[in-house]
């Protein structure tokens, strides 16, 4: 990348930043003493993983720390103002004027019940600027700025009708409305696929180039980081560890905390591993279901294909991923395979079992032999059982005595890395990476012999995510399991995956081994993803 | 919309049918019927004035005769006859209909108005000392046995101030027409519909407050103030619209509860509504006519359900894809 | 005899006479509670529409307080030596509401008219053998054997006179002039707003001259007591008739300036409280047990404390206001030892007795909770059962009870509304104003008989003296009180009550002072 | 935000970070409204228990002259009704027989409508259908209207009233159980029972009900204090069970004597008030304890 940085104006300053957490909270401030200038006409990524006080840095920006969040001390100035000075009129005017911000969400960060050319006319409306007919005008040439198709006709549509691209699209020509000196980006693109991560990343870097704005750019992703960062800036609970240009912090980092997250980033090249060789423990046969919603007396019903013939096998010890974008199907198969959903064709064959066939009471002595690892460490754990229970209810259903089983609980919390004391305890007194150690532990409790996860890391920051990682991989060589690896991270797939089964709409279209497919795409569909993946630049470094 | 309407109508069509179906037992369980009413009233009876009057209100016929031929009316849309009254239910339901829907339609919005209003002023200044006072003041108004208020009510403002006439739909014999005429309800109106009202206020309140609260905690609030705009821009525009759709709900569920409240305010304040016409049929075991307010106030619920429905497909536009 | 309660700077309305001249015209607006089901009184006989109808409607006859015969649509009448033949002259210039004249053929229709419609019109005229109508004012009715109370039963509630021009030929019930009621009364049906009013206006061409006075009548229905009384208070109502407001309200509201009251008009009915008991069954069949029951009541307090003073204990089947009533008979006294005594005596081992109390309002269930207070202090374990007015009705008809309040009226006269309650041939099930506890006593059958059938008074009184003796001592019911229901009005209403039924037929004389 | 602080991982085994869910009873505590609901409340409670102690006569003898107004004779502190009954005894019995209706009705409410609710959430399809169309018959039906119907029928008696009362309120419950099972039935921690081959019935119970129990408590509270005004209305209607001298049968008795006397309707009908208040308040504070993300700001 060219670092053609003249040495402008400084657009924003922030001097000594502390922002104070409520009492109770894990440490005293959430920010504690952050300095650094965001320059005109530059790209500057906050990075670090989450509760590093990133997110908070950009909220401070725009005024909008939560209540609970109060200034402890240090200065933000634009221009002649100091921000954290000025009153709720000067924030007013400040927002949306002087300093735009994207946020996370675009499913949330948009009104449900406005149209989208209204929630852009209110930019104007709320700094008093045009005629409510100019307002329109301007909402569709910035509809067509950011490449929104159908301008006319979007500005007149509300959020539910855009996807999720669109609506990101909508929320920076928002923040782009008033042209703004400075754009707060926190983290745009987390929420969106990878493909169209892509475009929205392209977008703001277009737009930035066109308007001469500074950016703010929040994420955690080093791979956005390495697409769009002009400077970066890493951050570790609340405190600045390491700054510099692009090129430096990602090729030479310093500081050992920035070496580490860096190389617990997954890389693309798969290594080279054995072809198992086991017998099948699972084959799954043309597997279909399709959803059908709404649909009344008089009016059509909507279907959605989850899964269209779908078909693979797993051998014992191999891992197979399943990676796509949102709604490709890929969880529907996982549940399809676990029977937490009926299939409208199709088998799933458990060595010499046909799951599919079973009901009632054999279908649930059969469930043993095949367990999950759901996606949300937070919503996979009954709040209200304690990890014993949790651990022991499923061997206990299976004929286990308790006793037995809280002696098995034991040694697999061990495996997987927690204290026995554990048992005694509830859910939410345990952080996100050790909840999904104990969902591991409940899969594993029943001693099956496949093992479903289904993004089961996706939640988790990058660090933990390699380790967990390296327990999946541990655990399956030590127990011989098969494992169905749901995510729609091709990073992690690269790493973990003997083969890699690539869905879109409810179909495979691409199936081989994780060499072949990174060295070999064939399907134009598996290029696109590949090419779309943040951060391609640094692998091939 | 036009489907989703005849929709919701033939559902509610087999609701009303299955309430009435209901209903025409569970009357006719309650001890007497309305023959014995009439002989106890007449202060003398023998059996040939016990016995006519049974065939006068066909009670001599069998149950399951006297449910189709009652339902067979009710197809035709002929709410059938009340013996003990000599009219037509339907047209006794007709006098009595106005002043029920008048009274509990100013109740409704005298509740959902003032609650709505007070229960954004409450959210807005969350935890201050005028979300205490209004939420105490609804949930007084709430506590307090709307019977109770509504006597209180009476002897302080009718009574006592001389301001507000204590009974009744007008002032009877005065003679009064066109706009003197609507002056005239209004007064009488007041204390009933405000009585009414500001015990249904009391959840509209709660559910507004809890309901802006928790949307203002949502993202796109934040974008709102990320535009700069007003206070008062983002209450109105972004948190009310949005927190108003589950009172939407609410509003839909209440009005059988509404309705059902305007027995006590009716007998109180005299009002000749529905809701009294369905004691005193209760009381007197007229059958047809008990029936026939059950048929008619259920199928009011359901207008107003389905008046609901339609008002929250119109404010929210999701609604069209999600079913 | 006939007290009258002298409140305020008023004077009482019996004797009107001699305040300020009539002056036509003027609107009374009255309370009438319940609603009546209807206005056609041959067809509905509740207390309501008796009172609004009575204004409607005429009887032949009318009656003074002391029950002698008034004219009514009949100007003159004469019994036969043998009391066989009664013969009335019809008031010559009398028409329907609707123009057509009144002559004796209305009346003849009206006999056959209600001796299918209503009960107690057809047990009065069980008699009657013929009506004939010599001329167009004349009708003569002949009777099969002498009936002394029978110049007693042509009060406008127990035989009005119906239409035939309207009513001849049709089906009586369905017929469609019920709910616009045409009679011969001094006021006219004009319009009747469901829930809310029902309105009266003068009828100018009523058959004597220069009456009614007042133009409309309004009669207001209001379901709430208290709402009634503050109707009153606030003088949206100047007429509460007896029995509107609850007892507690009445001694505020007549003290109030410018209210007149009076106990009159009530004679013909004479209401008259008792407790059923049940002489079929459980420990009310035992006669040792129901005289305890008697003397367990207090009725002293219920008068003084339930009914605000109003009434007095009833010591008898025969109220001390109506003909027969002998002062001089033993009385139940209230007497707790007594009672208790007797209880032993009767074998009482502390079984549950229901108590049935009468679904009339708040006073009534005042009362039924004193008497189980009453009741309890002498050892008898009292439960009330509470039901609305169709379940009392439905429990004392079919004698679903133990014990059960009801008041019933008199009529004037013994054999008219008291042998009903008390003779055998009256234990039928299926109405609550007959032998409903079941007593039979071939004496009493007899004595009733007697006095029915017989036209001097001084026998009649003999028979009727040895029946209540009987009576008393066997306790077939237990009597409570004779209720007195106070009208109350402004003061500036003259003659509202000048017979017997009071505001029934009230509004013919009344008129407004202005 | 708070979430994603949690989520930095510590070393495998460090100490479990400290418990940060304040206890459900503390939280209420905290809550000024929800103390003040719990005061009044006990206070009617304690009336309950000790009537039978400071008031060992029954309620419905007559003590005295009727009519005493309250505070002028110490032997009848609140004074007398039109009978001559001491309120201050029907005020203490009155407690438990008020408290009785509301606690049982509620009880019975949620014993029809919390299976049904459970039953149309987990299983969903005909039967979740057909139990909402059940439901929603009730719904229709005004519930007042019914209630006086149910109470008419079956005869005015405590049972009758509490039946009636139960009949009316459980479709609230049906509907908020049948929510929150269908949004439970669908979280990873019910799925994941399912997977290790839990029964349905285990799962029902174990996983899916204690999760929703803290909405049903809210709505329990509120329920009890709304069957509590119910059971006055009734009793203002006169189909109060003529046997037990409950608040709402004084507020009913006395009301055609307001105007004489103005306590016989005044102390009873407070009585109700502050109670239906403290039960709302509670429910508030509870809401606010167990459900903590729509609690107040502070």
């Amino acid at each position: 990348m060219d670092q053609a940085l003249t040495p402008p104006g400084v657009a924003v300053a922030v001097r000594d930043l502390r922002l104070a957490l409520p009492h109770g909270g894990d440490r005293p401030n959430a920010v504690d003493g952050v300095s650094f200038d965001l320059l005109a006409g530059e790209i500057l990524c906050l990075v670090g993983e989450s509760g590093s006080g990133k997110s908070m840095c950009a909220h401070a920006l725009m005024g909008l720390l939560p209540k609970a969040v109060t200034v402890a001390g240090g200065s933000i100035r634009l221009g002649q103002t100091d921000l954290l000075a000025q009153d709720a009129a000067g924030w007013r005017d400040t927002r949306g004027r002087r300093i735009a911000m994207v946020f996370q969400e675009p499913m949330t960060a948009l009104n449900p019940l406005m149209r989208i050319g209204d929630q852009m006319a209110e930019m104007f409306e709320a700094h008093g600027l045009l005629t409510p007919r100019e307002r329109r005008a301007r909402a569709v040439a910035l509809a067509r700025e950011v490449g929104l198709p159908d301008p006319e006709g979007i500005v007149r549509a509300y959020p539910h009708q855009l996807s999720g691209g669109q609506r990101q699209r909508a929320m920076i020509a928002m923040a782009l409305a008033l042209e703004p000196a400075i754009l707060v980006a926190d983290e745009p693109t987390t929420a969106l696929d990878v493909t169209t991560q892509a475009q929205i990343l392209k977008l703001i870097r277009d737009l930035q180039r066109r308007r001469n704005m500074a950016v703010l750019f929040i994420t955690h992703d080093f791979g956005v980081v390495t697409d769009i960062a002009d400077r970066v800036l890493v951050l570790r609970q609340g405190r600045v560890v390491e700054e510099g240009p692009a090129a430096a912090v990602l090729g030479a980092p310093r500081e050992a905390y920035t070496q580490a997250l860096l190389a617990a980033v997954p890389a693309m090249n798969p290594p080279a591993r054995p072809a198992p060789d086991g017998p099948k423990t699972i084959e799954v046969a043309g597997l279909s279901k399709t959803y059908v919603t709404g649909g009344g007396w008089w009016r059509a019903p909507r279907t959605v294909a989850a899964a269209r013939d779908v078909s693979f096998a797993l051998r014992r010890g191999e891992t197979l991923g399943l990676v796509g974008e949102s709604g490709s199907g890929k969880s529907s198969v996982a549940r399809l395979v676990m029977r937490l959903i009926e299939p409208d064709l199709g088998t799933v064959r458990l060595g010499d079992t046909d799951l599919t066939r079973l009901n009632g009471e054999g279908l649930r002595q059969a469930r043993s032999r095949i367990q999950m690892v759901f996606q949300d460490p937070f919503a996979s754990l009954n709040p209200r059982r304690t990890v014993g229970q949790i651990i022991t209810d499923g061997p206990v259903a299976h004929g286990v005595s308790r006793f037995d089983a809280m002696e098995r609980a034991v040694r697999l919390l061990a495996l997987v890395g927690l204290d026995a004391r554990a048992l005694e305890r509830f859910p939410h007194e345990f952080s996100g990476g050790q909840r999904q150690r104990i969902g591991i532990a409940r899969a594993l409790a029943l001693e099956p012999e496949v093992l479903v996860a289904d993004e089961a890391v996706s939640a988790l920051d990058v660090s933990v995510q390699a380790q967990v990682l390296t327990l999946l991989e541990d655990l399956k060589a030590r127990f011989g399991l098969s494992m169905l690896f749901i995510t729609h991270d091709l990073r992690v797939a690269a790493q973990i995956c003997d083969r890699i089964a690539v869905m879109r709409r409810g179909e495979i279209v691409e199936l081989k081994t994780a060499a072949e497919l990174f060295a070999n795409p064939e399907h134009p569909y598996t290029r696109d993803l590949l090419a779309a993946v943040p951060g391609r630049a640094r692998d091939a470094a | 919309m036009a489907g989703f309407i005849a929709q919701r109508l033939a559902k509610g069509v087999l609701v009303l049918a299955a309430i009435v179906v209901l209903n025409f037992f569970l009357i006719r369980l309650a001890p007497g019927d309305p023959a014995v009413v009439m002989a106890g009233e007449a202060g003398a009876t023998d059996e040939i004035f016990v016995a006519q009057l049974r065939t006068k209100f066909a009670l001599d016929q069998s149950l399951p005769g006297q449910l189709a031929a009652y339902l067979g009316s009710i197809a035709t849309l002929d709410l059938g006859y009340s013996v003990r009254q000599q009219m037509p239910v339907a047209t006794l339901i007709g006098e009595r209909l106005p002043a029920t829907l008048l009274l509990t339609g100013c109740a409704f919005l005298i509740s959902i108005a003032l609650g709505v209003l007070l229960g954004a002023l409450a959210a807005r200044r969350a935890g201050s000392l005028a979300d205490t006072a209004i939420t105490g003041l609804a949930l007084l108004f709430y506590a307090t046995p709307l019977f109770w208020v509504s006597l209180m009510a009476i002897i302080l403002f009718s009574v006592r101030l001389e301001w507000l006439p204590s009974f009744g739909f007008e002032t009877v014999g005065a003679g009064y027409t066109g706009l003197a005429r609507a002056a005239d309800i209004a007064q009488h109106l007041v204390l009933p519909a405000l009585t009414l009202g500001l015990f249904f206020m009391a959840v509209y309140v709660r559910m507004t407050r809890a309901s802006m609260l928790e949307v203002s905690r949502l993202d796109f609030v934040k974008t709102a103030r990320a535009k700069g705009l007003t206070e008062g821009v983002i209450q109105r525009r972004h948190i009310l619209r949005n927190a108003l759709l589950p009172v939407v709900t609410l509003a839909g569920l209440q009005a059988g509860t509404l309705v059902g409240g305007a027995v006590l305010t009716e007998t109180v304040f005299a009002w000749p509504g529905i809701g009294r016409l369905m004691y005193d049929a209760l009381l007197q075991r007229d059958y047809n006519l008990l029936l026939g307010v059950f048929v008619v106030s259920s199928a009011m619920v359901l207008i107003f359900n389905l008046v609901t429905d339609v008002v929250y497909r119109a404010v929210d536009p999701r609604i069209e894809v999600a079913r | 005899m006939f007290k009258t309660i002298l409140t305020g700077v008023a004077l009482t309305l019996a004797f009107a006479g001699t305040a300020p001249a009539q002056t036509p015209g003027g609107v009374a607006n009255v309370v009438i509670q319940p609603e009546p089901p209807g206005l056609m009184l041959g067809l509905v006989q509740n207390a309501p529409a008796q009172t609004v109808a009575g204004n409607i409607y005429e009887g032949l006859l009318r009656y003074d307080f002391a029950l002698k015969p008034l004219p009514g649509l009949a100007e003159r009448w004469s019994v036969s030596e043998d009391g066989r033949t009664y013969t009335f002259n019809l008031a010559a210039n009398a028409t329907w509401h609707d123009g057509k004249p009144f002559t004796a053929e209305d009346v003849i229709f009206s006999v056959e008219f209600l001796r299918q419609t209503h009960p107690r019109a057809r047990g009065n005229l069980a008699k009657v053998t013929g009506v004939t109508a010599p001329d167009a004012h004349t009708v003569v009715f002949t009777l099969s054997e002498p009936f002394g109370p029978f110049l007693g039963i042509f009060e406008v509630g127990s035989l009005p006179m119906v239409p035939k021009h309207i009513y001849a030929g049709t089906d009586y019930k369905t017929n469609p002039a019920n709910n616009t009621p045409i009679g011969t009364g001094p006021y006219m049906f004009k319009e009747w707003k469901k829930g809310s009013y029902i309105r009266l206006v003068k009828n100018p061409n009523y058959h004597v001259a220069g009456k009614p006075y007042l133009d409309e009548v309004y009669w207001h229905v209001i379901p709430d007591a208290a709402a009634r009384a503050v109707a009153f208070e606030t003088g949206k109502v100047d007429i509460l008739p007896g029995g509107s407001v609850e007892n507690f309200d009445i001694p505020r509201l007549s003290q109030a300036k410018g209210v007149c009251s009076t106990k009159k008009g009530w004679e013909y009915f004479a209401p008259i409280s008792w407790l059923w008991l049940n002489n079929r069954k459980g420990p009310t069949a035992n006669k040792a047990f129901r005289q305890a029951v008697s003397y367990a009541l207090d009725r002293d307090f219920a008068k003084d404390v339930i009914w605000n003073g109003l009434g007095k204990p009833a010591i008898g089947p025969i109220a001390s206001s109506t003909r027969f009533f002998n002062p001089k008979l033993a009385k139940y006294s209230y007497d707790p030892a007594k009672a208790k005594a007797l209880l032993k005596e009767s074998g009482y081992k502390g079984e549950t007795v229901r108590l049935l109390p009468m679904p009339y309002g708040e006073t009534w269930q005042r009362w039924a909770e004193a008497v189980k207070q009453n009741l309890e202090d002498v050892g008898i374990k009292t439960e009330l059962v509470s039901t609305d007015v169709a379940g009392w009705n439905q429990k004392t008809s079919d004698w679903d009870y133990d014990l059960a309040f009801t008041y019933v009226f008199q009529y004037g006269d013994p054999a008219l509304g008291v042998a009903r309650n008390y003779v055998s041939s009256q234990i039928v099930k299926g109405s609550p104003f007959n032998n409903v506890e079941g007593y039979a006593n071939p004496a009493v059958d007899a004595g009733f008989a007697e006095g029915a059938a017989t036209v001097d008074v001084a026998k009649r009184q003999a028979a009727y003296d040895a029946v209540q003796t009987t009576l008393i001592e066997d306790a077939p019911l237990a009597w409570l009180l004779e209720l007195e229901f106070p009208t109350l009005t402004r003061c500036k209403v003259h003659d509202l009550i000048t017979t017997s039924i009071g505001v029934n037929d009230g509004f013919r004389d009344a008129w407004i002072e202005r | 935000m708070s979430r994603a602080i949690a989520m930095t991982d510590s070393p495998p085994a460090a100490p479990p970070a400290p418990a940060r869910r304040r206890s459900p009873l503390a939280a209420i505590l905290r809550h000024p409204g929800a103390v003040l609901g719990l005061v009044i409340l006990a206070g009617a409670i304690g009336a309950a228990l000790l009537a039978p102690v400071l008031y060992p006569a029954s309620p419905w003898r007559m003590v005295q002259r009727p009519f005493i107004p309250p505070f002028t004779l110490d032997r009848v502190p609140l004074g007398t009704d039109a009978l001559g009954r001491d309120i201050a005894a029907g005020l203490m019995h009155g407690a438990g027989v008020s408290l009785l209706v509301g606690l049982v009705s509620t009880l019975a409410a949620l014993l029809i409508g919390v299976p049904l609710g459970a039953l149309a959430g987990y299983l969903g399809g005909r039967v979740d259908d057909a139990l909402m169309r059940f439901t929603e018959l009730f719904q229709t039906v005004p519930s007042f209207a019914l209630a006086i119907v149910l109470v008419a029928i079956l005869q005015p008696s405590l049972g009758s009233m509490i039946l009636a009362i139960a009949l009316v309120s459980w479709p609230p419950v049906t509907r908020l159980v049948r929510g929150e099972v269908l949004s439970l039935r669908s979280r990873e921690y019910v799925q994941a029972a399912v997977v290790t081959g839990q029964t349905t019935f285990t799962i029902l119970r174990r996983e899916v009900l204690p999760n929703t129990l803290s909405p049903i408590v809210v709505l329990a509270s509120l329920m009890v204090a709304t069957a509590i005004l119910l059971e006055s209305s009734l009793s203002f209607l006169g189909l109060g069970d003529p046997n037990r001298m409950s608040w709402g049968f004084m507020v009913g008795a006395g009301r055609t004597v307001i105007r004489q006397a103005w306590w016989i309707t005044a102390f009873p009908g407070l009585a109700i008030l502050l109670t239906v208040l403290a039960l709302n308040l509670i429910g508030e504070g509870l809401n606010d304890a167990l459900n903590p993300r729509l609690s107040r700001e502070r």
